[in-house]
């Protein structure tokens, strides 16, 4: 069996998935930042898949990006995670369904 | 590409990351959930190998499973076990039918187009990225680092104390 | 403004056209000093309005005379007032035996009826803004006579309904005045949206307001039959308002609440002429049109038998007179109508004399008595002498006795209806009998009998100007009694102008007949059936009345049982102020319709628009209902949304 | 040039008057009194010295504004036969307002200043010969009105001041629409080159649409049905000043903008239009009339019986004749002088006894007879007496309508029935009758601000009932050629 | 042009706040002076930026990742600007939250750097790498107060903007996959190759781009998180938020669909989205705000409207000719500049008051026109240009915006536009009736302090003076918009 772009791409949308899954079904905002990381790892493996399989004058552009994706989502992550403690500092909690002061 | 190990490592990694990914979501403990991550976040690295970028995979491994989970935990034994609750919110019904749509239209898509592939894959040396990094993409480059600091920078004052903020008025 | 000069002038009497102008501008010169400078100099307000008449009445003669002269030819200036596109306006004068006629008509009974007042006024807190008026009601009156073309005529129409609103209101402290001076306005508009339509149909179709231009028109025969018919009944829509004819005469009895002289000079013998001055204008349309004429004749005579019909049950001595009048224009309808021109204007202008005597007589027992109420006269007869005496010959004219003037012009209708419709000669008749019967009846009461002590003077009300002792009646001032004696003699004598087949008959006919262009010859020769008949017919009603009321053979009261419903329907004047106000203005229109208008605008129009602010909010409100401040939500939204996105644009483009 | 100031000379008074130091406020009035009256003077020399015979509009200014290659704005100002007799209209409100205003005490200065920028906005509308400088103005008009009657109001003032912006700006909003599709369809806003315009090329959107939605926006401000409730909510709370302003200019945008913009530009439009014009109209004159009858305040009666008015102009411009539309023209300026003039005497009355309520009132002729006389004055002129300015109009109205669509003007000649009837109606409630007590103390009309506002409002309501040529003949000329357009 | 001078207006920025966090540390005493050196560091950065346009070297740099030109030129002015005015609006507020004052303006300015580069990409990596680098500064500001309701903004808006981020990065992914390349033009050279039979794909891409972009936008439906980020984050950084990330957005938004997306087939596609999302922001945007009563929430959903309206400009753009393109696109930008200027002076009034009172309430805004007659004046004229009445900047944005919908076929868009402003009117004018006639519950005055003053004097002196003469707003916009290459 030929392994083709397709079969890495379809691995990647379900990962993708399953990450907005998580990411939207959370109660715990940490879980919600994992789906995030999971989306992000998605994304970087169909950019690596196109960078491996694609036509292209700069197949390097590919790996470029997921450099970056990979820096910026370690950026995120740790705002997110002091975001989290402050949250957790004025609440006592961080579950999402009680972080609903601004609400209509 | 094709030949058994090839194939092989393919629906081994497919297994093991989506799986992984499926037990970050029904683990009902947060810290089951991170080691799952972490499983998936590994599985994710050696796709990155099979697709011959074996520095990005290296990457992947440092930063994702060392530093992003890592920080996971930390946050997460930072909160008492209360915090530590994974359950689902009441919009898990919606996000589930949502994801469902999403991996549909993707998939769909993705197996609409013509994609044009290279039969051989690109002989892609590890200097070659470094020097992507430093002439084209440059300028990203040095955004990322400006980015890292002002994360870090912000992360740090917002996790300062109340006490550590007294201290620093009065300074 | 260009005075484009566009004379037509044939052999036109002599007269400078200045003075046509000049006598619409005198009492308006009058007015315009009284209002300007002398409101709240009495003394001076009332001679300047006497000098105003005064000067038109002069050179009204002048004109008459001038137009006698020429054989009732006509003479006409005219100037442009104003254009908008294809419209043009005009102002102008036309001097013809009709007109001639009436200037006379008005400026002498305006003229007396002023010098009356001066006496009848006298004291009253609103004697300046009274003469005032009175001078531009004189001016709107002579306008309407002057003006030569429909569109001026329909202005100083109108100008004549404010002076009579005015008029009519003059006592505005007290209610019923200030709803008859509105009443009296709005039921004679109604008519005068005839005259509007007319108006516009005439301009449409013919292309001109000029009356001339509009009585070739009419007889030319180009326009279609209905046309005329149509117009001809929106002119006559008009005058039924003004003249109080059936069914929209019930404002003039109402009208008396003016001051009397007001009721003499407007509400007898002129603006309520105006109607049959109008039909009489435009006579050559009526005579193209049979069906309008007809219609003319039958309101007229419906009108006559009503009106003469309530005037017997009449307790209110100026309402017997007003009803009276009433009937007395509904007979020159019934003339015109009968193609009677000549005798219709014979008859406005002998009516105007002996109704404006009567008027003033009746003003005069109210001076003495400070009432109204016959119930509450009675014997005036020693008191009052020249009253007495002037009012009986006032009655005897228009009960058509001979050789009073009344009894000739009552006559040449009498006459001209029997030519033309049974039926018509008919009505006339009973109405004559009517007409002796009331008004002998009023005499009866009022200066016959015991004095019953008038009413009683309200010294409190600071409004009251009579200054008399109703206890002790007494005969009026000299400038009252003067007009009186002055009217008599009209009111014996005006009917020798035109006696049928007599040396001078061909002369007054003539000179009507002047305005007209074409001349139907309707001869009024004298018929000895007709004049006995009629004569009779009023003796027999005179007696009838000495015999109820002076007599008492016959208590009213019996004949009241036993005629009980017709008593009622007469007393309630036919119901008909009822069916106007309380069912039709006060249930259909502001309980009902308009009611239903007003609700919708507030609740359909404006609730339609609250209503698209309500429903904002209630979508509003319910999109507040997802925005829940639950973060995922939120994210649903972000991922529903592009997958709605991708699967409509799939759709609606597809693949 | 002459224009400019012209335009501009009430907003300079109102700013003027506005940065007076507090302790000079007094003085407000009499800045706003100057500016108007040297307004006043500048329209009528204006009016004498328009040379009626050219044609076309005069004492142009054209100059660069806004130029973006794919619409060009130009500062474009000038004034044709039809638009200047309603300059002076305006002018000569703006001083009669200014003078009712005397009476005012409260924050002084911010009032003239939106009174004299009021003006300058209705100014700016009839000369503006730019379409977006026209809308500019058009807008510019609802601050000073939101802030007249929500400040110095009364009643439910801000509810009505709020409704009277809001169907402004939901009428604009249509009208914008319709501007912008003209004017890319034409590939100008050139209001003269709209209106020579032969035909459009690919319109962006139907014509038709674009007619209608342009006549929205100047539907709602004239009034017609159904679109006028907002009338009668904004003169019953507005102040005596805002209410002369409004019922004598504002209502005359309206019909100015269809005549000026929808005919003109749109001639086969205004065609097919015509017949809903002319039932519109009559309903719009019948459906006030009615309804006045039941009102209760005297304020708003006089602003139903505008919406009644109102009706008549667009039944004189439905018939698409000349005749007509000089006639509706004519009812604008008759009606502004006229409902003017019953607004001053209505507000000087209001000011005495503080109530108009017409059950509270009567009797009023023998405690304040010069306001009686003027109210009677005005209320005969109002319902269109001959010899006074309405009567003119309503029959040059009628005359031009009645060929085209006898049945329209049938109906609306019953108005003049209606119309006698509320007049009077009110009269015989208000000023006649019993003398009440409760009003023995107020005094008549005796200032000499009073005298000379009810004095000059009169005048004109005579002089154009006396002599309607003086206006005609500068109408003429500018109506022949939109009726020419119209073909 | 070379080496550092590239990319020197963004140096300059960076540098401030480099220096500023330097001078945090080693002088805590001269913090006073943080703020003023963030001032400076931006006037450097739009001097730079000046120097270029005289030398008038515009062009590419970084192997064509980065575009200098006159679009970009553009925004780096209008983000100098911004962050100027929002640093000015932020002294009091940092002052007394008195934490962390150098990072406080250390990351306003790193924001800024970032809004400029993505002003100026045109390569996706860089346009991924700029828009986080302006976004997370962004999150971490949102939760920079103390209190729970800033905490709780700050992680909604950053989770919210990983998911949108992750979208994003999935479209552009499959923008690489398709054409083997992040660069725009390349991109454009493979679409119009070989786009048309892969429809499928692109349409995804764009709506996932427009996912991405949308977020930053406020457009529906990825607007759920506005109002509640801008009711909890500090008030300077919601009017930053407001103004900065979205005007970023519209700016990268236009460049991506303008120069990689634009061939016919795909334009008329996602054109009719923008239409569609325009028609419902308005829609959802004004409705929502009805109802309103916190009023930084109100101008939340005002901004989800006011977005949609920048949307018909985009829209626009596919019709066809250049002309619609320079029309719509030149609209967004004018619009842009238009709302940076009305949005930041409504925002700095409403920093002003709610200082003094410590409430966003609405009501408490009642009768503030006695208590702070400048402000309310300011506030009124900000809201007003919202309306978009003239003679207000806002009035020439949204009118630009509707012409260009119209001259592109979207008659009907414009008409829903020019409602849904009608119905924004009602809110808008309901503040200010509030302000102007309610009855205030104290008469203490309102004050604020010069820094507020000069902000605010500076955006309602842009309000009204490019509300009068717009036209160099206009020719700027249309000089930049002139210098991208339709791909």
């Amino acid at each position: 069996m030929t392994l083709e772009l397709e079969h890495f791409l379809t691995v990647g949308a379900l990962l993708f998935s399953l990450g907005l899954f998580v990411a939207l079904s959370k109660r715990n905002a940490i879980g919600v930042l994992m789906g995030v990381e999971l989306m992000l790892n998605a994304v970087n493996l169909t950019l690596l898949s196109f960078s491996r399989f694609s036509v292209s004058e700069r197949p390097v552009a590919g790996q470029t990006f997921v450099v970056f994706v990979i820096t910026v989502a370690a950026a995120e992550a740790a705002v997110a995670l002091a975001l989290a403690v402050s949250v957790y500092r004025n609440r006592q909690t961080v579950d999402i369904d009680r972080i609903n002061l601004l609400k209509s | 590409m094709e030949g058994f190990g090839v194939n092989f490592a393919f629906w081994t990694l497919s297994a093991v990351t989506l799986g992984a990914a499926g037990g970050v979501v029904v683990s009902r403990n947060l810290l089951h959930a991170v080691l799952f991550l972490i499983l998936a976040f590994i599985g994710v690295a050696g796709f990155f190998v099979l697709l011959s970028a074996e520095f990005i995979a290296m990457a992947q491994v440092i930063i994702y499973v060392g530093a992003i989970s890592v920080l996971v935990l930390f946050a997460v034994l930072l909160t008492p076990r209360a915090g530590r609750d994974n359950g689902e919110t009441a919009m898990a019904l919606p996000a589930l039918l949502l994801a469902i749509a999403v991996a549909t239209v993707f998939i769909f898509v993705v197996n609409d187009t013509n994609w044009t592939t290279v039969a051989k894959s690109p002989e892609l040396a590890t200097a070659e990225l470094g020097t992507a990094l430093l002439s084209t993409w440059v300028l990203p480059f040095e955004l990322a680092s400006v980015l890292l600091t002002a994360a870090l920078v912000g992360a740090i004052m917002l996790v300062r104390s109340r006490e550590e903020e007294a201290e620093d008025a009065l300074a | 403004m260009p005075f484009l000069l566009a004379e037509t002038v044939t052999a036109a009497p002599d007269v400078e056209e200045w003075m046509l102008w000049a006598i619409l501008l005198s009492p308006l010169i009058a007015w315009g000093l009284i209002v300007l400078y002398f409101r709240k100099l009495p003394a001076i307000a009332g001679y300047l309005a006497i000098a105003g008449v005064g000067a038109a009445c002069v050179m009204s003669f002048v004109a008459f005379f001038a137009t006698v002269d020429a054989d009732g030819a006509i003479l006409q200036h005219t100037h442009e007032w104003f254009t908008a596109g294809p419209l043009t306006v005009n102002l102008g004068v036309r001097l013809d035996g009709l007109t001639a006629v009436m200037l006379v008509v008005v400026t002498t009974v305006s003229l007396l009826v002023q010098v009356y007042s001066n006496g009848y006024m006298a004291g009253d807190p609103g004697y300046g803004r009274y003469f005032a008026h009175m001078c531009l009601f004189t001016t709107s009156m002579l306008g309407l006579v002057l003006a030569d073309n429909l569109f001026m005529l329909f202005i100083f129409w109108e100008l004549v309904g404010l002076s009579s609103y005015l008029l009519i209101g003059f006592w505005f402290h007290k209610p019923s005045a200030a709803a008859a001076a509105k009443k009296a306005f709005i039921v004679t508009r109604i008519g005068d949206l005839g005259l509007l339509a007319a108006l516009l149909l005439v301009w449409t179709r013919a292309d001109t307001f000029d009356i001339a231009a509009i009585q070739e028109w009419a007889a030319s025969g180009s326009p279609e039959g209905y046309i005329v018919t149509l117009f001809a009944l929106g002119i006559f829509a008009g005058a039924a308002g003004k003249s109080a004819q059936f069914p929209l005469h019930v404002w003039l009895p109402d009208a008396m609440e003016g001051p009397t002289p007001v009721s003499a000079l407007i509400h007898a013998a002129t603006m309520v002429a105006a109607g049959v001055y109008l039909v009489a204008r435009f006579f050559p349309v009526f005579e193209a049109s049979h069906d309008a004429a007809q219609t003319v004749a039958w309101i007229g005579a419906i009108t006559a038998i009503v009106a003469a019909t309530i005037a017997l049950v009449q307790t209110d001595f100026k309402r017997v007179l007003a009803y009276s009048t009433v009937s007395q224009l509904g007979y020159m309808m019934l003339a015109l109508g009968a193609f009677g021109y000549v005798a219709a204007i014979f008859h406005l202008f002998t009516h105007a004399f002996f109704k404006a005597l009567l008027f003033l007589g009746s003003g005069s027992v109210n001076h003495s008595t400070n009432t109204f109420d016959m119930r509450k006269m009675g014997g005036l007869r020693k008191h009052m002498p020249i009253t007495f005496w002037t009012f009986v010959i006032g009655s005897l004219s228009l009960s058509g006795i001979f050789p009073l003037a009344g009894f000739w012009s009552k006559d040449e209708i009498l006459l001209d209806a029997w030519r033309e419709n049974r039926g018509l000669w008919v009505c006339a008749f009973v109405v004559a009998f009517l007409t002796a019967f009331y008004m002998f009846r009023a005499i009866f009461l009022t200066f016959f009998g015991t004095y019953k002590g008038g009413e009683p003077v309200d010294h409190h009300d600071e409004d009251s100007h009579f200054h008399g002792d109703p206890a002790h009646p007494h005969e009026s001032p000299w400038v009252m009694t003067a007009p009186l004696l002055i009217l008599a003699v009209p009111a014996i004598a005006a009917g020798w102008l035109n006696i049928s087949g007599g040396p001078i008959d061909s002369w007054f006919a003539d000179l009507l007949n002047g305005a007209l262009p074409h001349v139907h010859e309707h001869g009024s020769a004298f018929e000895w059936g007709i004049a006995l008949s009629s004569s009779a017919v009023a003796l027999a009603g005179i007696g009838l009345a000495w015999v109820i009321y002076y007599k008492r053979w016959v208590t009213s009261k019996s004949i009241r049982d036993v005629a009980l419903p017709v008593s009622v329907v007469f007393e309630n004047k036919y119901f008909l102020d009822r069916l106007y106000e309380d069912f039709f203005v006060r249930t259909v229109l502001q309980r009902g319709w308009n009611r239903l208008l007003e609700l919708n605008d507030k609740y359909v129009v404006d609730g339609a628009v609250n209503g698209a602010g309500t429903s904002a909010r209630w979508v509003s409100g319910q999109l507040r209902a997802i925005q829940n401040g639950q973060m995922q939500t939120y994210g649903i939204g972000i991922a529903a949304g592009v997958v709605i996105v991708v699967v409509a644009v799939f759709a609606a483009n597809p693949l | 040039m002459e224009l400019t100031i012209l335009v501009f000379l009430p907003a300079a008074a109102g700013v003027l008057a506005l940065l007076l130091p507090k302790q000079y406020e007094g003085y407000a009035k009499y800045i706003a009194l100057l500016g108007s009256l040297a307004a006043l003077a500048l329209s009528i020399y204006l009016f004498f010295d328009f040379d009626s015979g050219a044609g076309g509009f005069q004492y142009v200014v054209n100059e660069d504004w806004v130029d973006v290659g794919a619409f060009n704005l130009r500062y474009h100002l000038g004034v044709d036969g039809l638009s200047m007799p309603l300059v002076v209209l305006t002018t000569c409100l703006t001083l009669a307002s200014v003078l009712v205003s005397f009476s005012v005490t409260q924050r002084q200065r911010a009032y003239y200043a939106c009174l004299m920028i009021l003006s300058t906005s209705v100014l700016g509308v009839f000369t503006a010969l730019d379409f977006m400088l026209f809308f500019l103005f058009w807008e510019l008009e609802l601050f000073p009105m939101f802030l007249l009657i929500a400040v110095w109001g009364s009643g439910r003032k801000e509810y009505s001041a709020t409704k009277f912006v809001l169907y402004t700006i939901a009428g604009s909003a249509f009208m914008l629409v319709g501007i912008l599709t003209l004017a890319f369809s034409a590939n100008t806003f050139d209001i003269v080159q709209l209106g020579q315009q032969a035909s459009f090329e690919n319109p962006v959107i139907p014509l038709g649409l674009a007619f209608f939605f342009l006549l929205v926006g100047f539907a709602v401000k004239l009034p017609i049905v159904p679109l006028h409730t907002w009338l009668p909510d904004a003169h019953s709370d507005a102040p005596t000043a805002v209410s002369v302003m409004l019922a004598g200019v504002l209502l005359k945008m309206g019909g100015y903008g269809i005549l000026r913009m929808c005919v003109t530009i749109l001639p086969e439009q205004a065609d097919d239009y015509s017949i809903w014009f002319a039932a519109v109209g009559a309903v719009s004159v019948l459906y006030g009339a009615f309804i006045t009858l039941r009102q209760t305040d005297v304020k708003r009666l006089i602003a139903y019986s505008s919406v009644s008015h109102m009706g008549l102009v667009l039944l004189g411009i439905g018939a698409l004749g000349q005749t007509g539309m000089v006639g509706a023209t004519y009812q604008m300026l008759a009606h502004g002088v006229v409902t003017g003039l019953l607004f001053v005497m209505v507000g000087l009355m209001y000011e005495r006894t503080h109530t108009r309520e017409i059950s509270r009132l009567g009797g009023l002729a023998r405690q304040m007879p010069l306001i009686t006389t003027g109210l009677v004055f005005a209320g005969f002129a109002s319902l269109g007496l001959p010899a006074l300015a309405g009567f003119v109009a309503e029959v040059t109205v009628f005359l031009g309508t009645f060929q085209r669509y006898e049945w329209a003007v049938l109906m609306s000649i019953f108005g003049v029935v209606l119309s006698a009837g509320y007049i009077l109606w009110t009269l015989q409630r208000v000023v006649f009758g019993p003398v009440r007590h409760e009003w023995d103390g107020v005094t008549d009309q005796k200032q000499w601000w009073e005298h000379s506002v009810v004095l000059g409002l009169a005048s004109l309501v005579v002089l154009l009932g006396v002599y309607p040529a003086i206006v005609m003949d500068m109408l003429n000329p500018a109506i022949q050629g939109i009726v020419e357009r119209v073909g | 042009m070379d080496g550092i001078d590239i990319v020197g207006p963004q140096v300059a920025v960076l540098g401030g706040a480099g220096l500023i966090l330097l001078v945090d540390a080693l002088f805590p005493q001269q913090r006073k002076l943080l703020p003023y050196i963030a001032l400076v560091a931006l006037a450097a950065s739009a001097l730079w930026t000046t120097s270029w346009v005289s030398r008038d070297e515009y062009g590419a740099a970084f192997d064509g990742t980065l575009m200098l030109d006159k679009y970009a030129v553009f925004f780096y002015y209008l983000f100098a600007g911004i962050t100027a005015t929002v640093v000015l609006a932020s002294i009091d507020w940092v002052d007394r939250e008195g934490r962390g004052q150098g990072e406080y303006y250390a990351l306003v300015l790193t924001t800024c750097s970032g809004l400029m580069f993505l002003s100026a990409s045109r390569d996706l990596i860089t346009i991924f790498v700029s828009l986080e680098l302006s976004s997370i500064p962004q999150y971490i500001l949102a939760g920079w107060g103390k209190d729970q309701r800033s905490s709780e903004a700050g992680l909604k808006y950053l989770l919210l903007g990983a998911v949108a981020s992750s979208l994003l990065l999935y479209g552009m992914a499959l923008l690489y996959g398709f054409s083997g390349s992040t660069l725009l033009p390349e991109i454009a050279t493979a679409i119009r190759d070989g786009g048309e039979a892969n429809r499928s794909l692109l349409i995804l891409a764009s709506v996932l781009l427009i996912a991405g972009f949308g977020f930053k936008m406020a457009i529906v439906p990825f607007q759920m998180w506005v109002p509640d980020v801008y009711q909890g984050a500090p008030t300077p950084v919601a009017a930053f938020l407001s103004v900065g990330s979205k005007a970023a957005a519209f700016a990268v938004i236009t460049r991506v669909f303008m120069e990689g997306l634009a061939p016919k087939f795909l334009s008329d596609d996602w054109s009719m989205i923008f239409a569609v999302i325009a028609a419902v922001s308005m829609t959802v945007g004004n409705v929502m705000a009805i109802v309103q009563t916190d009023i930084k929430r109100m101008l939340g959903y005002s901004s989800v409207a006011q977005a949609g309206t920048f949307l018909i400009g985009l829209a626009a753009i596919s019709a066809g000719g250049a002309d619609e393109f320079t029309l719509g696109a030149s609209g967004v930008l004018l619009f842009l500049a238009a709302y940076a200027f009305t949005n930041l002076g409504a925002f700095i009034a409403i920093i002003a008051i709610s200082q003094k009172l410590g409430s966003d309430q609405i009501k408490d805004y009642a009768g503030m026109w006695r208590r702070s007659p400048l402000l309310t004046l300011a506030l009124g004229i900000c809201l007003v240009s919202l309306t978009g009445i003239p003679p207000t900047v806002g009035f020439w944005g949204k009118m630009y915006i509707f012409n260009a919908g119209i001259h592109a076929d979207l008659a009907w868009l414009v008409v829903i536009g020019v409602l849904n402003s009608v119905v924004s009117g009602y809110y808008y004018l309901s503040v200010a009736r509030q302000m102007f006639l309610g009855d205030p519950e104290s008469e203490e005055p309102v004050g604020a302090s010069p820094a507020l003053m000069l902000a605010l004097t500076a955006a309602t002196a842009g309000v009204l003076v490019f509300g009068v003469i717009p036209m160099p707003l206009i020719d700027a916009a249309r000089d930049a918009v002139a210098t991208l290459a339709i791909g």
